[in-house]
């Protein structure tokens, strides 16, 4: 992989440049204290040393709501599928959240490939960044997510003057080529990248007590543990650890029509595993009617059931749904943390 | 030998209930009463132990129409009560929002509740197959102040992000810009409004009153100024009180109110009786075409007032929006310190003067509050203008007096709803 | 940059389909023919089942009641229960509606050749079994012996009746009733559909027992299987499930790791053992 | 024929009412589908033929009770539109004085003209086919409902809570601004507006099915409120649901 350098007081042109391009430019912006991912309007706006932003770039590969299928209802029956995509460059992007969006992509292609997010996932370019200061919550380091060879166009690594910069793709190299100002990479500057990186992994807060490869049999053999009950005794069902998390890509589809009563929309919306009537059928059925079976399916979905389909961990380590469960009890490195207590006392 | 009754329970098109009941035998008038049998929500005893969040929070309540208003009131007697001085760029919010409100009501009164009298008809519904263009220029002029509201506080309907000392929410530039562009061209259909009332036949009828409004020096006053009454001039609004001079009567849950004669009137003409040099051209303009001259003492003309001041507000809103733009908006956080205290908030909502009391403890907790609202202060104001009106048409169909009395009270826009909520005075 | 090359078409999108015959079942439930407008093939699998759209409406899983050895049109049997359900009993004939699938895997109908067949359905779990036993009477030779018990709860709530009859009468098959209420005229078996089960002799080696009914009805058809020794991966359910997709995304209907729509809906006991909540 | 439709205000600011008024060209749309027959806030003639009932207001008074009963009898559906209407809404803090009280805070020495009773939701007095809470209630969810309605298409209301709109629209929580709120147990469908625009959620549109009220005010307790704040929070909407329990 090719590395090149942008001198620090370069970067706001290079941004700038985008954004003057036909492309959106998306990257993390400071809100009410936190930081959210947003449309840039000026390279100012673009915080690079943020933390963790509230919401995963997910938004923009699979909005909270997106058109399926417009239709008008008639003599004839007509229906149209739709596929909106917009050019988005995502600028600044964490290795773990670019994980995630690796996982997305392995959900919706295969056997059955989704046209509207892999329309809009072609027209995304994914410019990453190295987590310096990893949040409070995160547990990338344990996951394997913390930093990331694949899934980005360009990374960026802050070395202190300058940003290291690997180029992943023909594109990404392209995109520099035409709106940065770069030179080469020396063999110094990449050992420094790699020492921030290092120093970087130290400084996670929240670690699991056992290998990522450990956990689906771990999960195997902890189906009757307490824990799932004690904890979700507290749970709201509120749904926020499933809206927040950069992996969860569960939806609900539903119609909608105008006034006229003869154009209408189908459209997809976020749905999750979490809120009490998602596995609700016709006949008052509901096949996960208690929070703690919701709760427990959810800790397996991240880390367990995923991983057997997809050959990924369904979750990243980002510590978003910890951060956003007010009942704190969202974190799957804790429940995993305390399964894996549960299986030593008991072996 | 003649007997004329007429009772109109419940009249139409106004916010609330009313009942008009007309007893005459032989042309000599046996009764006449204008009575206001609404269900009292008792607002000033909810609102007491509630924190002044709260407190401003629940006060739009009180009436969905002018939620704005009470909204407002509410938020200015709490900053008068801490002693919270708002900053000027909250007050430019403040007022265009406000405007956005007082041109959402009036086009719904003049264009949906007043109009349909004028064109025979009992109701906008109907006209939308006969005047399909008259309702549209309706729709997009109540589109525009809906927009404008959410756009500077969340909705119009009980508005969310205006707060004691100012907004947790504000407009972008690039927003405001778009809304200038709009309410520009909102003019036009302004302009064809006047047109459009300046043929209908507003009924003759005068009754000199006294008129009661907001007055502040440097502007036509909306939510800033003192007490000002054709009559007796200039108090501060802290003496309320003495103005509105609240007595119960036994035919209505709302109060009714007495100054310097037997009866007095608020609202769009009370104001521009009061204020009227202070309008913006264009409102100028509009009122010398609608035939409309202080002092104006027909309360049929109210509406026609209405359309006056939705001309003012727009042109007024575009001012503000320049004037904030030039400043540079920034996003000030409210600043906020309790204190015991009392603090009254007054302001004109679209039916009229309307003040709230409030009264704090050292925690912030609302411990009484007094609220006197604007139709409150006309119901008597109306009673009297049917003692004198009816007489002098005696000699007219049932139908056509009943009408005339629909259509006066209807001028006065009531909003009894909201009218009947608070009403006793007493701090001691 | 991404590896994934994008589809020509949207696996959302159905394809019209024409109403082109309705048939009342019982009170609640009725049975819809359709052919495609394009003159094409559903081309399923007995077991297997469609999306079916109702556009403003709402789109729905069901399964497919018509044996693909009925060419061309294809039949869905469904109940009305809610907004689509019901949307579909009001449609008459000539209506477009969208079909999308089939979808699911279906009966194993190649392990299921030259073995005994022992279908046991519960009230409208007739409506995909229906589609096997259809097929099964169509490629009579393929197959060992038939035999079928179905249970309703009350005489009304029978399906098919008219079809039930006819294979009362046939020689190559066996059919066993039940109610759970009966009533003056019923003169038949009364008791759930698992008390049909000591009247039947099977051979376990050579048999598939193949169950679909309400939810409740699964652990206790198990049990009777397995009191006659039928192996775990000889006994097949079919599960439902919430479903928005149908094409294995939205989540709905994942029982553990596994997806109904797409490993599903017809499971061997085999494999729901290994399924803590499949029932 | 077209649904033929009345409104009727009960004790409430009429917002609900206003909502519907203040439909833009949806109004216009609307009625060539449906024929309004009554709706005194607009219009003057009163049909009584009416087949859909929409109320707004809450119950406050004997008149009340006895007038909702009229229009239950003759409307097929009754809808209860807003907070007040479906929910007793902020008339209920009334409930927690003892009326006479209520009435001498209000009218003092003129107490005795009045009358009025504990508030409550019209569905306290008539059955209710469909409810539309909040305050004012959402106008795309009347649209939503009257779209069904016109579609023989039931209508159910979303049975999570606001938190849910709240992460679709990107807010910041309120608890991590420092704040408090109702949300997580507060029926969504209001595209977390208060949020939104920079507020807390004040549960207007009540509770969802099974809320986990416990766990909430553990969370508001942790956050500094006292037992009385959380009930005071509570009872701005809610107040009705604590009485009658
Ligand atoms: C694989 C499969 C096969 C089925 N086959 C049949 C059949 O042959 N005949 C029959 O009558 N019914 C069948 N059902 C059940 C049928 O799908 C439901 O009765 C139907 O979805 C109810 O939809 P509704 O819109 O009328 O009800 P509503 O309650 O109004 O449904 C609302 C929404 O919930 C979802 N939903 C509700 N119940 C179910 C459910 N049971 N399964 C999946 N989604 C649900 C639907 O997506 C629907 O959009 C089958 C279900 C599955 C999963
Ligand atoms: S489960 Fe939690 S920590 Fe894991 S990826 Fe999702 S939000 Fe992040
Ligand atoms: S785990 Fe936490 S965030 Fe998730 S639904 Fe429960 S309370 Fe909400
Ligand atoms: S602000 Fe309120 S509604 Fe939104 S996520 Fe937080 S608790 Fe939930």
């Amino acid at each position: 992989m090719e590395n090149r350098i942008i001198e620090k007081q370069n970067m706001d042109v290079f941004v700038n440049n985008l954004i003057n391009s036909d492309a959106e430019v998306v990257g993390a912006k400071r809100k009410d204290g936190k930081y959210a991912f947003g449309k840039l309007a000026d390279a100012t706006e673009l915080c690079l040393d943020y933390d963790l932003a509230l919401y995963p770039p997910k938004s923009y590969l699979l909005p909270p709501k997106e058109t399926l299928i417009k239709f008008e209802l008639g003599e004839e029956l007509e229906a149209e599928p739709v596929v909106e995509a917009e050019r988005v460059i995502l600028f600044g992007v964490h290795p773990y959240d670019i994980k995630a969006i690796e996982l997305l992509d392995v959900a919706f292609s295969g056997t059955n490939p989704d046209i509207n997010y892999l329309s809009r996932r072609a027209k995304v370019t994914i410019i990453g960044i190295d987590c310096l200061n990893p949040n409070p919550n995160a547990f990338c380091a344990s996951l394997g997510t913390a930093t990331t060879d694949t899934g980005f166009d360009l990374m960026l690594t802050d070395i202190g003057a300058s940003y290291v910069v690997a180029i992943g793709s023909s594109e990404g190299e392209e995109l520099l080529g035409k709106y940065a100002v770069t030179r080469e990479a020396t063999q110094s500057e990449l050992v420094q990248r790699d020492e921030q990186r290092q120093k970087a992994l130290a400084k996670y807060k929240v670690a699991l007590s056992m290998s990522a490869e450990d956990l689906p049999e771990l999960l195997d053999k902890s189906w009757d543990s307490p824990v799932f009950k004690e904890k979700s005794e507290k749970c709201l069902s509120c749904g926020s650890c499933v809206m927040v998390c950069p992996t969860c890509f569960c939806f609900d589809v539903q119609d909608d029509i105008a006034l006229n009563l003869k154009q209408g929309e189908r459209y997809r919306q976020w749905d999750g595993c979490m809120l009490v009537d998602f596995a609700l059928v016709a006949g008052g059925e509901n096949f996960r009617r208690d929070s703690e079976t919701r709760f427990r399916h959810r800790m397996y979905r991240k880390g367990k059931y995923l991983w057997e389909r997809y050959g990924k961990l369904g979750c990243v380590g980002c510590g978003r749904c910890a951060s956003a469960c007010l009942a704190e009890i969202a974190s799957p490195a804790e429940t995993f943390n305390t399964l894996k207590e549960e299986r030593r006392q008991h072996d | 030998m003649t007997q004329l009754n007429i009772n109109v329970h419940h009249v139409t098109r106004v916010e609330g209930h009313g009942n008009i009941t007309v007893n005459a035998k032989d042309g000599k008038i046996e009764e006449i009463t204008w009575e206001i049998p609404e269900s009292p929500r008792f607002f000033e005893a909810m609102l007491r132990g509630l924190n002044y969040e709260d407190v401003t929070w629940l006060a739009p309540r009180i009436c969905g129409i002018c939620s704005v208003a009470h909204s407002t009131a509410a938020i200015q007697a709490t900053e008068a009560a801490f002693g919270v001085q708002p900053s000027e760029q909250t007050m430019l919010l403040r007022k265009l929002l406000y405007h956005a409100e007082t041109l959402q009501s009036h086009v719904l009164h003049f264009y949906f509740l007043a109009a349909p009298d004028f064109l025979g008809v009992g109701s906008v519904f109907p006209l939308i197959n006969t005047h399909k263009e008259v309702v549209l220029r309706a729709l997009r002029l109540k589109k525009l102040a809906n927009d404008l509201a959410d756009l500077l506080a969340g909705r119009k309907t009980h508005p969310t992000s205006c707060v004691v000392g100012g907004f947790v929410k504000f407009p972008e530039t690039s927003q405001l810009g778009t809304m200038r562009q709009r309410l520009s061209e909102a003019m036009d259909d302004l302009k064809e409004t006047v047109k459009l009332f300046k043929g209908l036949n507003v009924p003759d009828f005068i009754r000199p009153t006294e008129y009661i409004a907001l007055k502040d020096p440097k502007e036509y006053a909306f939510i800033s100024g003192d007490i000002s009454s054709t009559d007796t001039g200039i108090a501060p609004i802290t003496d309320y009180l003495e103005m509105t001079n609240e007595f119960c009567v036994p035919q209505s849950t709302a109060k009714f109110s007495r100054h310097a004669r037997d009866s007095y009137m608020v609202g769009a003409l009370a104001r521009f009786n009061n204020n009227y040099s202070q309008l913006l051209p264009e409102a100028q303009k509009a009122a010398g075409e609608l035939g409309l001259k202080a002092v104006c003492d027909n309360p049929y003309m109210i509406s026609i007032a209405q359309i006056v001041e939705s001309i003012h507000a727009v042109e007024d809103s575009l001012r503000l929006i320049d004037q904030i733009v030039a400043r540079g908006l920034k996003e000030e956080k409210p600043e906020v310190k309790v204190r015991a205290g009392r603090g009254v908030g007054a302001v004109e909502a679209p039916r009229g003067i309307l003040f709230h009391d409030y009264t704090y403890d050292d925690k912030g907790v609302l411990t009484e509050a007094n609220c006197v609202i604007p139709t409150n202060q006309n119901h008597n104001n109306i009673q009297k203008d049917m003692e004198s009106l009816v007489p002098s048409i005696i000699n007219k169909t049932q139908d056509d007096i009943t009408l005339m009395l629909e259509m006066l009270v209807r001028a006065y826009d009531p909003c009894i709803s909201c009218s009947t909520h608070f009403l006793e005075v007493r701090f001691v | 940059m991404i590896s994934q090359a994008i589809p020509e078409a949207s696996i959302y999108q159905p394809r019209p389909a024409k109403l082109i015959r309705t048939e009342a079942i019982a009170e609640r439930e009725k049975l819809f023919e359709f052919e495609f407008r394009d003159g094409g093939e559903l081309g399923h699998k007995p077991g297997q089942f469609v999306e079916i759209s109702l556009f403003g409406i709402g789109e729905m899983p069901n399964s497919i009641s018509s044996s693909p050895t009925k060419n061309c049109s294809f039949e869905l049997a469904v109940r009305n229960v809610g907004n689509v359900t019901s949307a579909l009993h009001g449609l008459t004939e000539g209506s477009t509606v969208g079909i999308r699938g089939p979808f699911g895997n279906g009966f194993p109908i190649d392990k299921l050749k030259g073995n005994d067949i022992l279908i046991v359905a519960g009230g409208i779990g007739l409506f995909p079994l229906r589609s096997l036993i259809n097929y099964v009477l169509d490629k009579r030779s393929d197959f060992g012996r038939l035999m079928i018990l179905s249970g309703s709860r009350t005489p009304q709530e029978r399906m098919f009746v008219s079809e039930l009859e006819k294979w009362q009468e046939r020689r190559d098959m066996e059919l066993l009733e039940t109610v759970d209420r009966g009533d003056e005229k019923w003169t038949g078996n009364v008791g759930v559909v698992t008390t049909l089960f000591p009247k039947v002799d099977i051979d376990p080696q050579n048999t598939f027992a193949i169950t679909v009914g309400p939810p409740v009805m699964y652990k206790f058809v198990v049990a009777e299987c397995k009191k006659k020794a039928i192996a775990d991966e000889q006994i097949l359910l079919s599960l439902e499930r919430r479903m928005k997709c149908g094409v294995g995304k939205c989540g709905h209907c994942q029982i553990n790791g596994v997806y109904v729509c797409q490993e599903g809906p017809v499971f061997s006991y085999a494999e729901i053992r290994k399924l803590e909540e499949a029932i | 024929m077209k649904p033929r439709l009345g409104f009727f205000d009960f004790t409430g600011c009429e917002g609900c009412q206003l909502e519907v008024i203040n439909f833009e060209i949806e109004l216009v749309e609307l009625l060539e589908l449906v024929d309004i027959v009554n709706f005194r806030e607009a219009m003057t003639e009163k049909g009584e033929d009416y087949e859909i009932a929409f109320i707004d207001g809450a119950i406050t008074t004997e008149s009340d009770i006895s007038r909702i009963k009229e229009i239950r009898e003759q409307a097929k559906i009754v809808v209860a539109m807003g907070a007040c209407a479906s929910l007793g809404g902020v008339n209920c803090l009334k409930n927690f004085r003892p009326m006479e009280e209520n009435l001498k805070i209000v009218y003092g020495d003129c107490a005795g003209y009045y009358n009025t009773i504990p508030a409550r939701p019209v569905s306290a007095v008539v059955p209710v086919e469909y409810e539309l809470p909040g305050c004012p209630m959402n106008r795309y969810e009347f649209l939503k409902l009257a779209k069904a309605l016109l579609l023989g298409k039931k209508f159910e209301l979303p049975n999570y809570p606001v938190c849910v709109e709240c992460k679709m629209v990107g807010n910041v929580c309120v608890f991590d601004k420092g704040g408090f709120c109702l949300g997580p147990v507060t029926r969504a469908g209001c595209s977390a507006i208060c949020v939104t625009t920079g507020r807390h959620c004040w549960g207007c549109r009540g509770l969802v099915d099974d809320p986990n009220v416990n766990s909430e005010k553990e969370i508001l307790q942790k956050h500094g409120l006292t037992v009385d704040d959380i009930l005071n929070q509570f009872r701005i909407f809610n107040g009705y649901l604590e009485v009658s329990k």
